[in-house]
This record gives structure tokens, C-alpha cells and sequence, in this order.
């Protein structure tokens, strides 16, 4: 016969307004196993603990029943107070009264009537509880970072600054990812390349790093500590031990009209590349789609002109098995297509550009060498207009309902740059809200009014044309109450930006959940903001939300001292609510293994009884450390042998009981 | 018989302009803007702060050309145009107060005219 | 030679040769129908049978039997044998210990439906294949065969044999009419809700909770049954209102689902004569509308539409009731 | 095929050629547009206030028809498409004005917004398919043209659905196909004034000469326009170049002169 | 017009499952930005919808509830990854079992409400018990011996 506490939680007023906690306090006290019913303003304050911790030792309780807010909430810490006493931990249940309860219902009457039935249920559910124990599993000590950007990069950085292995998956030839792209930073200025290259050099002559670019994560298996991982390595058609980036290949390939997809494809490149000239690794690959030698057999240039015998048109794509202890996704953003944006005449107009084109024109290493030109002539625009939220914040169902929350700074950023190298240049802006909450952010956007003179107007356009080759921006100014027409030469529009569209492949894959935007979703949003649901898995960059670089750095850095964190330990207690089998009942039939999603379940034959009458049977044993118990198994057993600790069909019956009666 | 206020318009005007972000987007688009004395953007704001009487004097009501640009662009989902109409179709069944007579109809009108124009100036423009 | 000394030679062959230690048959009754499961041995084959009143499904037996030390010959018809092969994919039968004969079968007759004929006194029933001869009453009469066949074998599912190391087969076995099988079972979908529970709540308030269709069927082979578990939360042996035998049926038939091989024994073998392959041949039915022809058994098989699933699967609401 | 089509009242009178050369023209590819019986005027305006219910009535009376009569409601003039197919999409999604209409026409099954409203353009391209108007061009038109779309085809788009309201390629398609090349320029999409007509003549004169020009400053030797109101403001205000799309098409199929 | 009038006094009990990763942070989210829903309306966490057993169902109907529901992440944003695919094709089957028996299909109920879905679960549990309420009481799955303890 249990001894069961029950502490009832007023929450402040969040309870006690509409639940009568005295009343539920009366009634609990009269249910079977009882001993004890009190009721306290904050049970998960630090006296509320403590007198659950006294009633425990004082009446020498078995097991106690929390009503309060959601198990979600402070299950945990409950748990911990139950155990400081020397209760096991699973001797606790929770009564949700206030999310399930008072916050839902407005009269007193019902909301006591339902908090009593909660709390009974719980009782009922509690005197079929028994202790639980976790087990423990090994860690391999090495992570997984999928994702070669800044936050990538940075994340892997700090893992391996910690001692400890780590590998890079890269979709592309190189890391470096969208930061490789732009050409300054805000608020500072500096030039992207000269502060993300040197980063991107230790990460390749890293001892602890290990780099697969032009690689895709194929297949995830395991659990925390314990992943599989199967990685595709793309075929480069190119040996990456051999290659040593000279780029005559690139300068001998007859293929030469390639998009450049660095440079935005503003430009081309041959069917042989190297992205861009600090690409790590600095190895070229070719474009199958493009490389004539491949597509018809004939050419083969790149392989007689190469040096070091590096070009290989049979090589295939490979696959690499690792393991890992913890994984990170950084696989970053992309901007929107502008398809339901032509209002912006992008379509149309090869001077209406992105944000992003536009950083790749001001870049040294770009198209024009950094010369600002306009691409339908090369011509420098005397004349400049940006357009912010370009699909962002549009609940139309043409753009994104968010805030993109970088674009507001760039366009300062950019206008800043024009307006300093181009002084003869008139530069507008058409916005909505400058948002630039961020150390020095607002002050650097006051720069670019007050100092650099760009004209501001606080407004929307509403379209874009040509005119006599000048492009027409016909929008609002709503401090004035006008329409007006600005004659420009360059269009730039900021752009909004999305998840990378592969993040939904992996967030399938490790089983992680994903917003309506395909932003991966954080386990807490405000207290766990890098970790998922999926123990074991941690996020970093845009694919979590909108994030400039300092944010994201922050970011990759955060998840890299939980990827620490977990790998320093040498075990990992699980969760002790997984299933067993009964091996009395337990028929062998193989049903549980197959929808087993852990492969947990593994079969025995087993000798029962002894002498004459031992029979072998085959039998279901689970694996504890990997099982996580979903309770797949225990509906697919028709013989009822296999349960779950802690969701028992006997404690879930029970509570269908009193859930039920009347 | 109809009680005539700023709830009167919001109802028949099947928008929530509570939406608006104040972008200016409509008014950015529109092509009757320079013939408005109240913009497009400031009917939405108008309409929002109940200001009815404001609203019942404009003369931008019989400009505006229900072209929809302004509804297809509005990045929020806020109809201006059904803004307008409805401040117009108020103001027509107020003061039972036609913008034309049938009398002002056949000076203006040329061999040319298509029945639709006639109709829908009408629909528009009376009650 | 007639098909049962035929059966008879192959398994005194068997037995001679020491190829095997027992033959798993059917063993005659006192009566001309009551044929049983039996297990001979070479110094005892007496009252070996096999004829139209056979259709008890041996498989289910081989789960006991294959514990047992040495080889086993087996006699299956088609419909046993994908019995046979659902319990090798469940691990229940060690198929090396078996020998599986595959028998020619033109399906098995329903003692009551002869007796309902009226006669007072039966004498003799002999198989003349499309026509079964009744000698009763000091007369002689012939009876189409469908008109007598078992319940289970109204809309046998298949003539094929889904595994046997040897056959004998001297009569061709007509394929069955594959579309027929799930005719009842879509009546039964057109009525209203509230006429298809009066036909229910009428046929299992005739349920006295005897276990015969649970001990008869190749899928219930559990060690203990959930019924018979006090801990499962549904124990019970007697049915004490109405909502105890759907509690019973529904979830039998829910355990089975997806491994029945609609073999037909639980209506054969229900003393109230209640329908219950029609609640299988449901689950039968929605899972092949669903999610593609299954036929549990017909390889041994990891799969089962119950442990698979396709991410492309309809909502339970565009089932329902459909 | 047969359609069931309701021409309107503009194209029995001052837009008779619109029609005409529709009706020749879809006899010549293989449509007969079937004129509803009785058919009254749609308005020539969306009316959009919540409450307007009888102004709905005559563009669901067609809707209804064609519903027991194909399925399928062809319409020609631009204005009568934009009412009845946002009449339509009102009786499919607006409860209210869906209940409102049904109960005053006491119709023997109640009007839900169950017919397909499509316009000779989407015939054209859906139906008979832009690639055999192609082979059955007789004239290829062999003109630089610049389509004028309006308004009332493309906007509000979430109800249209007719194009991408801002970068529409239909008209410029079916230029393609009877031989002509088309020219975009950037205010095809713009209002050319519409009915203010009416009562302001500068207001339509600046929107439809600022029309006519951004087609002329592209090189348009013609401007296409499928609404009489377009084409009687475009050429009133100097558009000596503006023709129905429906005249080219049964010029270059050769079923008129 | 009686009928309607009776069925304002039933009140019908309501079992709701809630697999503890999507569907029951989904009522927690309900509870905290104050989405109503009638209090008869009780909810059993689950760690997966598919850990639901079909007996439960049953019991819950025999001990006297008026309509189940079970609620779980959407698919493909299953904790276990899988786990509500199973839960689907388990219920469909199920479901369409206890209809095929006569039980009115809208007593049982599938619903995937995420994490962030308040409203939807909310709006859910509403939509239900108005459903059930029309219904009216589950007499065909009821067991006498416990509604005599009423």
C-alpha cells in the first residue's frame, strides 16, 4: 500500500482565481492511499520544494502527486525535490490544473470539478508507479556539424578548440557559405573575406577538423552519443590529394559559360572551377551538367593540361560511414525567389537587382572587380534606389510573414559603401521601419542619414518600370503624403530570405521539427534556444531564424558549448520510461522489432523451466539505452507482453478509469 | 431603416484593417493618387480611427478607379479599394446622394460610348 | 486410385523412409463428419482420413508440434498453407523440422447444411466432385456441391498452394471468383450505421464467450492471451453485457489484422454460427482499398500492413465509412 | 465542343466586332459558344460591399444555367468576366451572400459556386491549346503588338487566378501563336481610367495616353485589348492602333477580312 | 425542435489523447494564450499517439465517454519519427472497424495539432464536443454495469 502526498499549487492568482484549491485539497485528502493534502502559493518556489521535501520524510511518503502547471513545465523539477528527499524520482506525477485547467475555464464550479478529477487521476495513475532507474550509454566523442557556413565554421571551430573531433559536411565545393559572399560587414565594415578566410584556413589545418565538401548527409541512425551517419561524397571528377588549385585546368576548359552561381550569376565560369580564389579546400570540380568530355566522351583538355594528374572523369560518388556523438545543423538561407514580386519589374529589368547580386558587384572579387557597374551596361548608376521588405513581412501569401532582420542593416550598409566610394551618387531608400535594435546598429544607421546623406523615404513603392532607359520607382512618401516617381539607374532590392530548401531533408532525417517557414524549430524558445527536441541535435544560423553574422557567430558558438557539454561526458543516463517485454507472455512473433523506429528490440531463444520440462522459447529483449520510448511496440504485441515504464497500460487503463467515472 | 457610422463601413467593407502596417504600399501603386484628396493608405488609417465624418466628405471616392492594384499589392491582405467603395456606397445611400443624374447623362455621351461604361458609371455612382 | 489412399501411400512412405518422425492428419470421427487433427507414427495410422470433411486447418498445430524433437510430414489444402507460412514469418513453426504436402481441395462440406436438408438418418456422403451423393432415409440423392460447401470455403480466397515441398492434386481445383469474397462485406458497408449495429448487436449477443474461434485460429497463437491476463485490463471469460463481446471481437480481430489469412476456421467453428470472418475480411477489405492488395501468408514476409506504413497514407476521416 | 457563353450587353452593341470575331473564329477551332437564353446585364461592376445582394442575382442566374448545362460559363468582355467570376467565387466561399442569394432565388438545388468561369483567353490557351491555333493560323499577323491586359483580368489574382497579375503572359502568348511578336512594356497592367470616364476626362486622358505611350516607346504597331472600355478610353485618348484581340485572331485564321 | 433542446442538458465526456511532444504542448499552448474549451474535455498524455491502444479506446467508451480523440504531431514531424504514420494507418483501421459495427464514425477522431497549434487545439476540442453534443450520448459502446455507478 502506497503513502501518497498530494501538494496542490495556487500559482500566484493563475491557479487559485479559478480553481477553489481548498475544495480540491478536501477532496483529494479523502482518496484512497492518501496521506497527506496541502495547498501552497508556489509549490515550485524554493519553500514550495521544501515542504514538499519535509512532508516526504515527515509522513514517509512513497510517492507524491503534483497539481500545478503542465508536467512540460516543472515535471523536472519536481522530480529533483522528490529525489533531494530520497523518493525515486519516477514516484512523481503532475496534476496539469493550471494550462489543462484554470486557464481555460472561467467558472470556479467546473474548473474545481475538473482540477479534483485531474488530481484523482493522477493518484490513481501514481499507485501503479514504481521506481525507475535510468540507464546509461557510452558517447562517441566526435560531432557532426552539416553545414559549411560562418556558423558552421565558427561551431566547428570551437568544438574542436575543445579537444574534440569534428566533422564539416558541405553541400558545395567549398566552405564558406553565404558570408564568402558579401563583400563588408555591418556595423563595422570590415571586409567579409579578410575576417571569415582566416577561420576558414584553421578549420582545414585543424587536426581535429575534418572536411567534406560537395558532400550531402545521406542517412542519420542512432541516438544521442550514438548517431550514424552515412555521408555522399559528390563526384568532383577531380582527386582532391592530388589537385593543388594552380586553376590551369580552369584556364584551358573550352566550356566556359557556366553561371556563376558565387558570383550570383552575374558572370560565367567553365565547366571546371574552383568557386572562388580562397576556397577551402582549394581543389577544382566539374560541373557534369556543363563538362563536355563528360557529357559526350569528346575533350578531356583539363586532364591533359593538368600537372598532377588530378582529373578523374570516372570517379564516382562515395559513401562514408561516421559516427558521431552530436550533431549540429547549420545549413543557412537562401534568398526568395521574386516570381511573385515582378511589381519590382526583377523579372524584366537586369538593373533591378538583389541585395545580395549587389554585393557580389562591390566585391573585388566579383564580376566588375569591385567596380559598382550596372549590369545592362556596365554603365557606374548615378542614380540608386533601394526597396526594403521585399517579401518580407507579407502575409499576401507572395512573400514571408517575418521579418528577414538583416535587410535594414544592409541597405545602410550598402547605401553607406556607394555614397562613400561614389560621392556623386544619389542614393534613396523606400522603407517601412528601420529596425536596428543591435550594439552600434542604429547608430550606424544614423551614419548613413546624417553623414553619408542618403535620402531616406518613408514609404513603399509600388512599381517599377523603364522609361527611356531610366528605371521609374513610383512609390509612396508617406511623411509627405505624395506619390513620387525617382528616376534611377540601379534598382536594389533587399530581399527577404528562407531556410536553404535542403533543411527539410535534414530535419526529416534527425527528426526534428520544422515551422510553416521551414525554420527549424528550437527546443525553447526563449531557454533552449539552440537545442532541439531530438536530443543530441543543436541549431545554428538562419536555419533556426533570421540572424546577421554576429548573432549567428553567437549562436554557432552557444550550440558548440552544448555539443561540448555532451561530449565531455563519458555516459548519458537515458530515460528510464522505455519499454520491457514480459518474457512469460512474450510469444517471439517479431511484430515490435519491425516498428521498432530505434531497432531496440532484439530476439533471445531462452530456456524456461529446468530437466525434463525446459523449453527453448524465442523471446523480445529490449535494449534500454536505445530504446526512447514512443510505445510503438507495445500496440503492435498482441499478446500484451510488451509495456512502457511509466505510460503502463495498467496506469494508462486506470487513468481512462478515473478520467471516466462519474 | 440603416444606422449609418464608422461600423456601418467596417462591416460592409469585408476588410480588416487592423492588418495594416502602415507601408504605403497602396497608395505607392495607386494610379489615380494625385486625383485624391484623401490617399488610399489614409483610408485604411481612417477607417481604423473611426473617423467617420472625414471620410464621409472625401471627394477621392469618385476617383478612385477600383483598379485593384492597390488590393493585389497590399503585402497584408488589407483591401483599401473595398475601403473606398464602401465609404462611397455610405455616402450614396445617406444622402440618397447620387454623384450623377440621369439628366447629366447625355451631354457626355458620344457615339462611342460602350453600354458599360453607362452601366457601370451608374452602379458606381448611384443608389 | 482415389485421393485418400493417395495421401494415405505418401504418408506410409514418408514414415518408411524415416524422412520423418510423425505425419500431422486428420483422424475420422465417430460420426461421418467429425474428422480431427490427429498425429500418426509409423506403428499407428489408424483412422487415417482425408476426404470433404477435412477442413480443419492443421497449421496452427505445427506451433506445438515443431517444439518437439524430430520431423513432421504435413498435410496442407491451399487456404492451410498460407496459415503455414504467416506463422513461419512469425517465428512460430521452425519450418526445417517440416514437410509440407499441399492437397487438392474442392472445398470442404458443412455437416449442418446436410442436415438441414431434412433427413432423418444419414447413412453415407460421397464426393462426386460437382455433386455431393447423400444416401439418407433409404434414398439416394445428389446435391450440388456449392449448395453444401463450409462457410469458409463459400469465397475461398484461392486453389494456389502459397508454399508445399510436394502436392498431390488429381482433380483440377477451379480458381475461386477473387472479386466475390468481399461481396457481404460491402452490403454491409451500404446500410446505415444504425442497421449495420443491429446486425451486429444481433449476431455477437449470441456470443457465449466459448473461445472455440480464439483456440481454432492459426493467428492466435499467443502464450497467454490477453483475454486470459488479468493484468491487460480486458480479462474476462464470460460475456456479462453487450459491450464485452465487442470488446472481445474487435480487438481479436484487431490483433489479427493484418496477419489473417482469412482462413475462415472462427465461423466454421462458432456453435452460434456467427459470422465473425466478416469482421476480418473488413480489415481485410480496407487494407487492401487502403493500402494495396495484402494477402497475409503469401510468402513468408517481414511485412504487414499493421507495421508498415507509406507517408502517403489516407487520414482515418477518408476511410471511414467510405 | 459547345460552351455555354454569355456575351453581355456591350458586345451586342458597341462591341459587336469583339464578339463576332470570337464567335467565327472558336466556330474555326472547333468551339460553339452557346449563348445563354435570357441572359441579363452583369453590372459591369464587381459591386464589393458586403451587403450587396441583388446586384449579385443576374451573374449567378447565368452561373446557375451553365452549372445544369456543361459545367462550364465562357465569358469575352473583360468587365463581365471580373463580376462573374468574383460573384462566383463569393457564392463558393461566402457563406453569407451565399445563403442571402439562394434563399431569394429559391433555385431547386441551391447555387454554390460549382460552374467554371473561364475566359476566351483560357478557352484559347486551355481548351483548343495556343500550339493549334498555331497551325490553324491562315494570316500570320507578322506585327510587332503590344498587349494591353488591364485590370479586370488580373486583379484581385487570389480570385482571378488568370496570371501572374504583374508579369502576365498569356496575351503575349496567343500574339505568338496567330504570328505577331509581342512587345511588353511596363504599363500593360495599369488602369487605362475605367468608368471615371465619366465624370473626369483628364483623369482617364493622362492614364491612357501614358499607356499608349509605354506601348509605343517598345515599338507596338498594335495594342490588344479584350474589355470595350479599355479599347473606348485607349481610343478616345489617341489609340488609333487599339483592336480587339478577337479581330486579329479571325484575321489570321482567315474567317474575316 | 425538442431534440435540440434536450441535447443542451448532455454534456458529454470527452477522452483526449495527446501524444506529449506536439499535441499536449499544443493544449498547454491553448491553456496559456486562454483558448477556451468546455471542461469536459479530459486529456491523457501519451509520450506517441501511437503508444494509443485500441483497448483503450474501447475502455474509454465503456467507462462512459461520449467521443475519443486522439491527437498527435503531424506527420512527418513525428518526436519518434514514425510513430504517428503507424498511429494513422492503426485508427483508420480501427475507426473504420467500429463504424463497420455501427458506431457513428464522428465519435471517433484523428487530429494532428503541432506544438505551436493553441488555436487549432482549441478550435479542435470545440468542434468535437459540439459534435459529440449533436450526437448525443454513446449507448452503443457503453457498458451498464459502469453507468450504473453514475
Amino acid at each position: 500500500m502506497q503513502r501518497i502526498g498530494v501538494f496542490i499549487c495556487h500559482c500566484g492568482t493563475n491557479i487559485a482565481a479559478t480553481v477553489n484549491v481548498e475544495k480540491v485539497t478536501e477532496a483529494l485528502r479523502k482518496e484512497p492511499c492518501v496521506v497527506f493534502a496541502d495547498n501552497y502559493q508556489y509549490m515550485c518556489s524554493e519553500n514550495g520544494q521544501q515542504l514538499i521535501k519535509n512532508k516526504i520524510k515527515e509522513y514517509n511518503l512513497t510517492g507524491i502527486v503534483v497539481c500545478a502547471c503542465s508536467p512540460r513545465m516543472h515535471e523536472g523539477t519536481f522530480r529533483k525535490t522528490a529525489e533531494a528527499a530520497g523518493l525515486n524520482p519516477y514516484m512523481v506525477e503532475i496534476a496539469n490544473i493550471r494550462e489543462q485547467c484554470s486557464w481555460i475555464h472561467k467558472d470556479i464550479d467546473e474548473a474545481t470539478e475538473k482540477a479534483v478529477i485531474l488530481g484523482r487521476t493522477a493518484i490513481a495513475k501514481l499507485t501503479l508507479n514504481t521506481p525507475l532507474t535510468a540507464g546509461e550509454t557510452g558517447v562517441t566523442k566526435r560531432a557532426l556539424v552539416i553545414g559549411g557556413g560562418i556558423a558552421g565554421i565558427q561551431c566547428a571551430l570551437d568544438i574542436a578548440d575543445a579537444g574534440y573531433e569534428v566533422d564539416i559536411v558541405e553541400k558545395r565545393p567549398t566552405i564558406g557559405g553565404r558570408m564568402s559572399q558579401l563583400d563588408k560587414t555591418f556595423p563595422t565594415l570590415d571586409c567579409s573575406a579578410c575576417i571569415l578566410t582566416p577561420k576558414m584556413v584553421d578549420c582545414a589545418q585543424s587536426e581535429k577538423i575534418k572536411l567534406f565538401t560537395y558532400s550531402e548527409v545521406e542517412e542519420v541512425k542512432g541516438f544521442v552519443g550514438n548517431f550514424k551517419v552515412k555521408i555522399k561524397k559528390k563526384a568532383r571528377y577531380v582527386d582532391e590529394t592530388k589537385c593543388t588549385g594552380c586553376g590551369v585546368c580552369m584556364a584551358n576548359c573550352p566550356s566556359k559559360k557556366g553561371l556563376n552561381a558565387f558570383n550570383m550569376n552575374l558572370n560565367t565560369r567553365p565547366a571546371i572551377y574552383i568557386p572562388f580564389a580562397q576556397a577551402i579546400p582549394n581543389v577544382a570540380v566539374i560541373d557534369p551538367e556543363q563538362c563536355i568530355k563528360l557529357k559526350t566522351g569528346k575533350c578531356g583538355l583539363c586532364q591533359m593540361k593538368c600537372g598532377v594528374g588530378a582529373i578523374d572523369y570516372t570517379q564516382k560518388d562515395e559513401y562514408v560511414d561516421r559516427e558521431y556523438g552530436a550533431i549540429v545543423v547549420a545549413t543557412g538561407f537562401k534568398p526568395i525567389d521574386l516570381t511573385n514580386f515582378n511589381e519590382y519589374g526583377y523579372a524584366d529589368n537586369k538593373d533591378v537587382i538583389t541585395s545580395l547580386e549587389l554585393e557580389r558587384l562591390m566585391n573585388a572579387a566579383g564580376p566588375t572587380k569591385g567596380v559598382l557597374l550596372r549590369p545592362s551596361d556596365n554603365e557606374h548608376p548615378k542614380v540608386i534606389t533601394f526597396i526594403q521588405c521585399v517579401g518580407s513581412r507579407d502575409v499576401s501569401g507572395c512573400g514571408k510573414p517575418y521579418c528577414s532582420k538583416i535587410c535594414c542593416m544592409y541597405t545602410a550598409k550598402h547605401a553607406m559603401l556607394i555614397r562613400e566610394k561614389y560621392p556623386d551618387t544619389e542614393v534613396h531608400v523606400f522603407y517601412i521601419d528601420v529596425r536596428t535594435p543591435g550594439k552600434n546598429y542604429d547608430e550606424f544607421y544614423r551614419r548613413a542619414v546624417e553623414q553619408y546623406g542618403v535620402d531616406y523615404i518613408k514609404g513603399m513603392v509600388g512599381k517599377v518600370y523603364n522609361e527611356n532607359g531610366k528605371l521609374m520607382v513610383q512609390g509612396s512618401n508617406l511623411l509627405d503624403n505624395t506619390q513620387v516617381v525617382i528616376p534611377s539607374d540601379l534598382v536594389v532590392l533587399a530581399t527577404a530570405i528562407e531556410p536553404d530548401p535542403s533543411v527539410r531533408d535534414i530535419a526529416s532525417k534527425l527528426t526534428i521539427s520544422i515551422d510553416t517557414n521551414n525554420f527549424l524549430t528550437e527546443a525553447h524558445a526563449k531557454l533552449k534556444p539552440v537545442e532541439c527536441a531530438t536530443a543530441g541535435v543543436f541549431l545554428a544560423g538562419v536555419c533556426q531564424g533570421p540572424k546577421d553574422v554576429p548573432e549567428t557567430v553567437s549562436q554557432a558558438s552557444a550550440a558548440a558549448s552544448k555539443v561540448i557539454g555532451l561530449l565531455a561526458k563519458d555516459k548519458l543516463k537515458g530515460n528510464p520510461c522505455v519499454a520491457h517485454s514480459d518474457e512469460m507472455m512474450c510469444t517471439g512473433c517479431s511484430q515490435c522489432a519491425r516498428v521498432c523506429p530505434y531497432g531496440a528490440i532484439t530476439y533471445e531463444d531462452k530456456t524456461f523451466g529446468r530437466g525434463a520440462n525446459a523449453t527453448v522459447r524465442r523471446v523480445a529483449v529490449v535494449n534500454p539505452a536505445v530504446c526512447q520510448g514512443c510505445g510503438a511496440c507495445t500496440v503492435t504485441c498482441p499478446s500484451g507482453a510488451m509495456d512502457l515504464h511509466g505510460f503502463s497500460s495498467s496506469q494508462i487503463l486506470k487513468e481512462i478509469d478515473f478520467i471516466c467515472k462519474k | 431603416m440603416e444606422n449609418f457610422d464608422i461600423e456601418y463601413i467596417k462591416e460592409i467593407s469585408r476588410t480588416d484593417v487592423r492588418k495594416c502596417m502602415k507601408c504605403g504600399k497602396c497608395s505607392g501603386r495607386c494610379p489615380a493618387f494625385n486625383d485624391m484628396d484623401i490617399k488610399p493608405h489614409q483610408f485604411v488609417t481612417l477607417l481604423g480611427q473611426g473617423k467617420f465624418d472625414v471620410l464621409l466628405k472625401s471627394k477621392a471616392i469618385f476617383s478612385c478607379l477600383s483598379c485593384m492594384a492597390c488590393v493585389e499589392r497590399c503585402p497584408r491582405g488589407v483591401a483599401p479599394a473595398n475601403v473606398i467603395e464602401a465609404v462611397r456606397d455610405t455616402v450614396e445611400r445617406m444622402q440618397n446622394g447620387n454623384a450623377i443624374k440621369a439628366e447629366d447623362i447625355p451631354p457626355i455621351v458620344d457615339d462611342l460610348i460602350p453600354q458599360q461604361l453607362l452601366v457601370s458609371a451608374y452602379r458606381k455612382y448611384r443608389k | 486410385m482415389q485421393i485418400q489412399e493417395l495421401v494415405l501411400h505418401k504418408a506410409e512412405e514418408y514414415l518408411a523412409s524415416g524422412k520423418v518422425d510423425r505425419v500431422l492428419a486428420w483422424k475420422k470421427g465417430e460420426t461421418f463428419y467429425d474428422n480431427s487433427p490427429a498425429i500418426f507414427t509409423k506403428d499407428n495410422l489408424n483412422g487415417f482420413v482425408y476426404n470433404e470433411f477435412c477442413a480443419p486447418n492443421l497449421s496452427k498445430y505445427l506451433v506445438n508440434e515443431s517444439k518437439k524433437e524430430g520431423k513432421i510430414l504435413v498435410f496442407l489444402k491451399p487456404c492451410d498453407t498460407y496459415s503455414f507460412n504467416q506463422l513461419v514469418s512469425e517465428h512460430r513453426i521452425d519450418r526445417e523440422k517440416i514437410v509440407v504436402i499441399g492437397l487438392e481441395c474442392q472445398g470442404m462440406l458443412d455437416e449442418k447444411k446436410i442436415y438441414n436438408l431434412g433427413f432423418k438418418r444419414i447413412e453415407k456422403v460421397e464426393d462426386g466432385l460437382d455433386n455431393i451423393i447423400i444416401t439418407a432415409d433409404g434414398q439416394q440423392v445428389q446435391i450440388k456441391r456449392e449448395e453444401l460447401l463450409s462457410v469458409k470455403c463459400v469465397d475461398c480466397k484461392s486453389k494456389e498452394f502459397a508454399v508445399a515441398d510436394e502436392t498431390i492434386v488429381v482433380n483440377e481445383m477451379k480458381q475461386p471468383d477473387k472479386n466475390s469474397r468481399f461481396s457481404v462485406v460491402s452490403e454491409l458497408e451500404k446500410m446505415t450505421e444504425e442497421e449495420r449495429f443491429k446486425f451486429w448487436q444481433n449476431e455477437l449477443s449470441k456470443c457465449i464467450r466459448c473461445n472455440a474461434c480464439r483456440n481454432v485460429c492459426p493467428a492466435c497463437t499467443c502464450t497467454h492471451c490477453v483475454f486470459d491476463n488479468n493484468k491487460s485490463g480486458i480479462a474476462g471469460k464470460a460475456n456479462s453485457d453487450s459491450f464485452e463481446e465487442k470488446l472481445y471481437h474487435i480487438i481479436r480481430a484487431y490483433h489479427v489484422a493484418g496477419r489473417c489469412t482469412d482462413c475462415g476456421e472462427c465461423s466454421r467453428v462458432c456453435p452460434e454460427s456467427i459470422p465473425l470472418h466478416l469482421i476480418n475480411r473488413k480489415f481485410i477489405k480496407d487494407i487492401n482499398d487502403n493500402y494495396g492488395e495484402f494477402q497475409a501468408g503469401k510468402t513468408v514476409s517481414e511485412h504487414n500492413p499493421l507495421v508498415d506504413y507509406t507517408k502517403g497514407d489516407c487520414e482515418p476521416k477518408e476511410m471511414v465509412g467510405k | 465542343m459547345k460552351i455555354c457563353y454569355y456575351p453581355g450587353c456591350t458586345l451586342k452593341n458597341q462591341a459587336k466586332r469583339l464578339d463576332d470575331c470570337a464567335r467565327l473564329s472558336a466556330e474555326a477551332l472547333g468551339v460553339t459558344m452557346e449563348e445563354i437564353p435570357e441572359w441579363q446585364c452583369c453590372g459591369g461592376v464587381y459591386p464589393m460591399a458586403k451587403d450587396e445582394i441583388a446586384t449579385k442575382l443576374s451573374s449567378v442566374r447565368a452561373l446557375d444555367y451553365a452549372k445544369h448545362h456543361g459545367g462550364t460559363l465562357l465569358t469575352l468582355c473583360s468587365a463581365c468576366h471580373n463580376v462573374i467570376k468574383r460573384v462566383n467565387n463569393d457564392m463558393a466561399t461566402e457563406k453569407s451572400i451565399r445563403d442571402k442569394v439562394n434563399n431569394y432565388m429559391r433555385l431547386d438545388e441551391r447555387y454554390e459556386g460549382e460552374t467554371k468561369v473561364i475566359h476566351y483567353l483560357e478557352m484559347l490557351k486551355d481548351i483548343v491549346g495556343f500550339d493549334n491555333i498555331k497551325k490553324a493560323v491562315k494570316n500570320p499577323v507578322n506585327k510587332k503588338i503590344g498587349a494591353y491586359y488591364g485590370c479586370l483580368l488580373l486583379r484581385p489574382s487570389n480570385v482571378m487566378a488568370f496570371d501572374n497579375p504583374e508579369n502576365p503572359t498569356i496575351l503575349e502568348d496567343f500574339i505568338s501563336a496567330i504570328g505577331g511578336t509581342p512587345v511588353k512594356y511596363p504599363f500593360r497592367n495599369e488602369c487605362c481610367g475605367a468608368y471615371v470616364s465619366l465624370t473626369n476626362k483628364s483623369l482617364t486622358e493622362q492614364k491612357s495616353k501614358k499607356i499608349l505611350e509605354s506601348a509605343a516607346a517598345v515599338g507596338a504597331e498594335l495594342v490588344l485589348t479584350a474589355c470595350p472600355l479599355c479599347y473606348y478610353n485607349l481610343k478616345k485618348n489617341g489609340g488609333d492602333n487599339v483592336v480587339y484581340f478577337t479581330e486579329l485572331l479571325a484575321k489570321a485564321l482567315g474567317v474575316t477580312e | 425542435m425538442q431534440e435540440i433542446t434536450e441535447n443542451k442538458e448532455f454534456k458529454p465526456l470527452i477522452v483526449a489523447f495527446c501524444c506529449n511532444w506536439c499535441s499536449y504542448a499544443g493544449a498547454d499552448l491553448a491553456g496559456s494564450s486562454r483558448l477556451s474549451y468546455p471542461a469536459n474535455v479530459k486529456i491523457i498524455r501519451v509520450p506517441c499517439s501511437c503508444r494509443v491502444n485500441p483497448i483503450f479506446i474501447l475502455k474509454a467508451f465503456q467507462r462512459g465517454a461520449d467521443g475519443v480523440i486522439l491527437c498527435g504531431c503531424h506527420p512527418g514531424d513525428c518526436h519518434y519519427s514514425e510513430g504517428n504514420y503507424r498511429t494513422r494507418r492503426r485508427m483508420s483501421l480501427l475507426f473504420s472497424m467500429l463504424n463497420y459495427l455501427g458506431i457513428e464514425k464522428e465519435r471517433t477522431r484523428v487530429e494532428w495539432v503541432s506544438a505551436a497549434e493553441g488555436a487549432k487545439f482549441s478550435a479542435v476540442m470545440n468542434d468535437f464536443v459540439k459534435t459529440i453534443t449533436a450526437l448525443g450520448e454513446n449507448k452503443k459502446l457503453e457498458d451498464l454495469r459502469c453507468k450504473s455507478k453514475n
